[in-house]
């Protein structure tokens, strides 16, 4: 979080923490550069569940919150 | 044995149970909590021959790489996944994690928790009955994990629950079946299915619930947590179809003085 | 399934019981008294896969031709016939029954029963410590049904007894496993076979017991009585593999506060 | 032995219990249903030391003469007339009887029930929350009876009530205490007194439910059913007290094995 | 409350209890093994109202000035001294104890204890028999400490035994009444008084013993090692009178069903 | 319900059954009438409950709705 | 047991009942006549077990007292 | 049991363990030398009971075997 800001970085929250992402990166691209497989995986983006199939279009823009879950063992 | 040879048995001699319009040979449901490993967790969904597996929502590590999730060890092995909505109190938090569940693309099924106390994870029944009638209306099939009272439980059936789960006893307890009155009492009062959920600790708990008439049992920490799990897995399984038969059977009556089993006239020696 | 198939099955999952030098596949000995028909108990003896059944001496009619005994319908069966001295009260009636039984010809083992009380069929456990030893003495392999008293057992044992059989509440009663504490108590008192003898009711009541570590169950009326005797007989065999199961695989501990079985920590927008 | 001399000697031994910002010598509240006659009630409200005493709300005959009334009965007694809602199914019945029982003058004091189910007379959860909050706004003092379930407590204190009711087991049933943990987790969740209300049958129940550390009993059947109604309510009486004696004293913990009162060293001829 | 006061006031409450031609106000026999000083346990014995206090028989020491010996503590209570041939493994040594135990003088009674079994100090029941014939024929008022077995209750009484002792549960264990159908078998087979010895752990165990229709219960661990031993003899001598009032009150019948306690008619708005 | 009706009575509902009853009397005397003590009863008119001091004054109207009620045994 | 006994019958009394048997009857005989499989049957005379080989050469006598057994349904 | 023997001590053994005493020694005296009182204990010498009232004139001897006991709290 204290990493410099640039003209081309922005700020996003996921999962509770901030992170500084290029700006104009695409949901595909956050996840991919954090090695997850879309598939496996769902996201809700400002309170909306982000369809699959959007994941390669939506970029993701400065104070978005997102919620990046998948199943994990519970009873 | 084959996993699909033992359905096949199993099947046959117990019959299944129906829950939202989807038959499941087997009457037990496995948690997948808990588990020393996903190859121990998979070893015990085949030697239990369950075949829903309920899991939890979590947000996924977005410092690390992940283990790559539980999906892939599962899948192989047929059961349906049954997300849970396990750590939400509200009814707001709940509809939230079981919407995220179901945009997996798995099924409509959702395991509804709303936890109303941190201590004995007792649900909250008042949320529970508002979430599961959300959850109905956006065409979820909610099968509510709740507590043993009758009167919640048509409460939850007059919602729209596809089943309804009381406890046994509190979650990851082992204590068993505390109050067998009570589920009956459900038992009765319902049309859905009623599943055991929660307080099982060792097979007879499972005989002893199953003859009681229910039609399935939710189990998780008594076979994570036994000493030797697949052991156990493999015990509850024969614990319900036994408990299941017994039921069918119909037991003999207890009565306080006893009965002689061999003829009392004809003995040596009169 | 056929009864071998069966046997062969189970021997492989739980092990079975060695007695007086035999060992037997299954660890359930069934009763062979108030049965409806002799075709129910031998369709009952295959379905439990019961490998020991017991019998009683009786005087037959000499007045009208008898029924033409019961051995002839379990001879297929290939069952060990267990003979008892039920009805004696006193170790001399007993002695002398156990004689009778053996110049059958079938072996040398005896369920042995000395009566103290005829509303409660409690043992007479004076009575049944002589008996013991005489018989021991002349050979025989001796299995008595005892209290539950840990100090009656390990004399039994010192007798030259083959097994102990404790009762779990009164002959007919069907009131399960009253004081679970005794047979623990016996279990880890005696190195012979402890087998519980009397007063299983139901599925449940059998996995109980096989979780106190006892080596078997010989039951009766909990089958002879139930509604349906067959499916009831199929019942008990699950129960008792799936207490056996249970006990070895080493039950969780029991906690009175619950526990979650899914991760507290990665709940959505915490 | 008067009335008043026993309630100063209990209160000196047990205390009493506070509710309401009213004090009352005995923890124990009496229902004044089924008795044969009201010279019995009477008798057994002085034998059992009660201070409090519930009565119903009914419509009068207004066809002939009614018998005059209870209240006629209980006046010399000195006790508290506590009005209840029994027999009301929704909220709405329930505040609207409470304030004809208010109108009668006697306080403000009422017990509240909004049944849910016939057969079991357990509480409706949802609509006892409601009728709660409406009552305690409107300066009731609301003792509502409510199931044994510890998030529904916890509602019932945050909504105001100036205790809460849980049931032992169903009302009228002498089950006794089905599921002690539950009442302790209640015992444990809330700041105000915990009544149990329903379901003790005998004086041992009382004293089981004393000993979890609840504030005190309201029973009925137990006593009016009793072959001995008089005899039975002093048996309560002392019951209670003992409870709330050995809840204070602390018991010996639990254990398996047996632990010598007599010393081991020493013994004559060793 | 002065212990006189009291005793008399039990006395007419619940009557007293009759031993070997002996009557005693109280139903509690207190065990005097455990407690912190022997000021404590005065103190008990006069709380409790015990007319009976159990001793044990052991060597002095030689080497060192002994305290003084416990007769001189319990002088002033009034109490009958019962000495108890505890520790002891075979009739003789028993019958030895016992023989000792007489020369000082106190009187005739004997606590007589075989035991057959370390752990459990279970009776050895074949010896205890054999003691208690011997000591009766030497004029002994015995009474010995026995299992729950009805067969050699009946056999204790053949042998002239003033009263049986059944045990609750392990000497020391404070579990209770682990098998109340066979206490009630004992009760209903002999004639002479049945008193309740071992296992009672708090007040409400002391309250079902009695509720079965035995004569008495004899205590130690349960007040000795309780947090507050005072009060917990308080709470045993009014759980033993709630007990014994509730059995002779009759307990009303238990059913599975609820059964209201206001009337069903006249309800409001109807 | 059968009764003849005339010009002088009018018709109340109390405790869910019809009562033909003087008109203009008052609650109390409605009570009076039934030999009930007006101490021990709780009256409710069409819903509202009417305080005890006012059963002198108050007159029953064609139609009112009474449930009068009082305590009886209950747990 | 009132018939009439004449030279060549004997009485035995076997479970329990008097029975009138021919003289020199043998054990097989006695089984034979009663429709006794002996192979199912075990027979203790006067307190001893007669071994099956030899119910063929036992002659019942006078006052033997015999019982006859075999295995019925007992738990 | 190391103590020196002379000839007028002898040997008995009290409670199991051996002790020395003057020859002659009474019972009376073998309890007052330990500050024992003879109204709380009792005595068993060589298998028999001792009375209470022979304990003045009753002097041990060489090998005597005595149990003295008194009560305990035992429940």
């Amino acid at each position: 979080m204290s990493r410099t800001r640039t003209a081309s970085t922005i700020d996003v929250v996921a999962n509770g923490e901030s992170h500084t992402i290029p700006d104009g990166q695409t949901l595909a691209g956050f996840l991919a550069a954090r090695d997850l497989d879309p598939d496996v995986v769902v996201v809700e983006r400002n309170g909306e569940i982000v369809p699959r199939s959007r994941f390669g279009e939506l970029r993701l823009e400065t104070g978005d919150r997102l919620e990046v879950v998948h199943f994990v063992g519970g009873g | 044995m084959s996993g699909e040879a033992v359905t096949t048995e199993r099947a046959s001699e117990v019959g299944g149970m129906t829950i939202g319009g989807r038959t499941f040979g087997s009457r037990l449901i496995l948690g997948s909590g808990r588990f020393d490993s996903p190859d121990t967790l998979v070893r015990c969904v085949e030697t239990s021959g369950a075949e829903i597996v309920t899991v939890a929502v979590r947000r996924v590590s977005l410092d690390r790489a992940d283990e790559g999730g539980l999906l892939r060890h599962l899948e192989g092995t047929g059961v349906m996944i049954l997300p849970n909505t396990a750590g939400c109190y509200t009814a707001e938090q709940a509809v939230r994690v079981a919407r995220l569940a179901r945009a997996a693309g798995l099924s409509e099924f959702v395991k509804l928790e709303v936890i109303g106390d941190e201590r004995t994870l007792y649900p909250d029944v008042v949320e529970l009955v508002r979430a599961t009638r959300t959850l109905v209306d956006e065409g979820f099939v909610v099968l509510p994990y709740t507590s043993d009272d009758v009167v919640v439980a048509r409460r939850l059936e007059e919602a729209g629950a596809a089943a309804v789960m009381p406890l046994a006893s509190p979650i990851g307890s082992g204590l068993g079946v505390v109050d067998p009155l009570s589920l009956r009492f459900i038992r009765d009062a319902v049309a859905i299915p009623v599943i055991v959920d929660a307080g099982v600790g060792t097979a007879s708990d499972a005989t002893v619930a199953m003859e009681l008439g229910v039609d399935g049992i939710l189990m998780n920490t008594a076979i994570a947590m036994a000493e030797d799990p697949v052991k156990m897995a493999r015990a509850m399984r024969l614990a319900i179809e036994a408990g299941r038969l017994a039921f069918e059977a119909g037991r003999m009556p207890r009565r306080e003085w006893a009965r002689p089993t061999s003829p009392d006239e004809g003995r040596v020696g009169e």
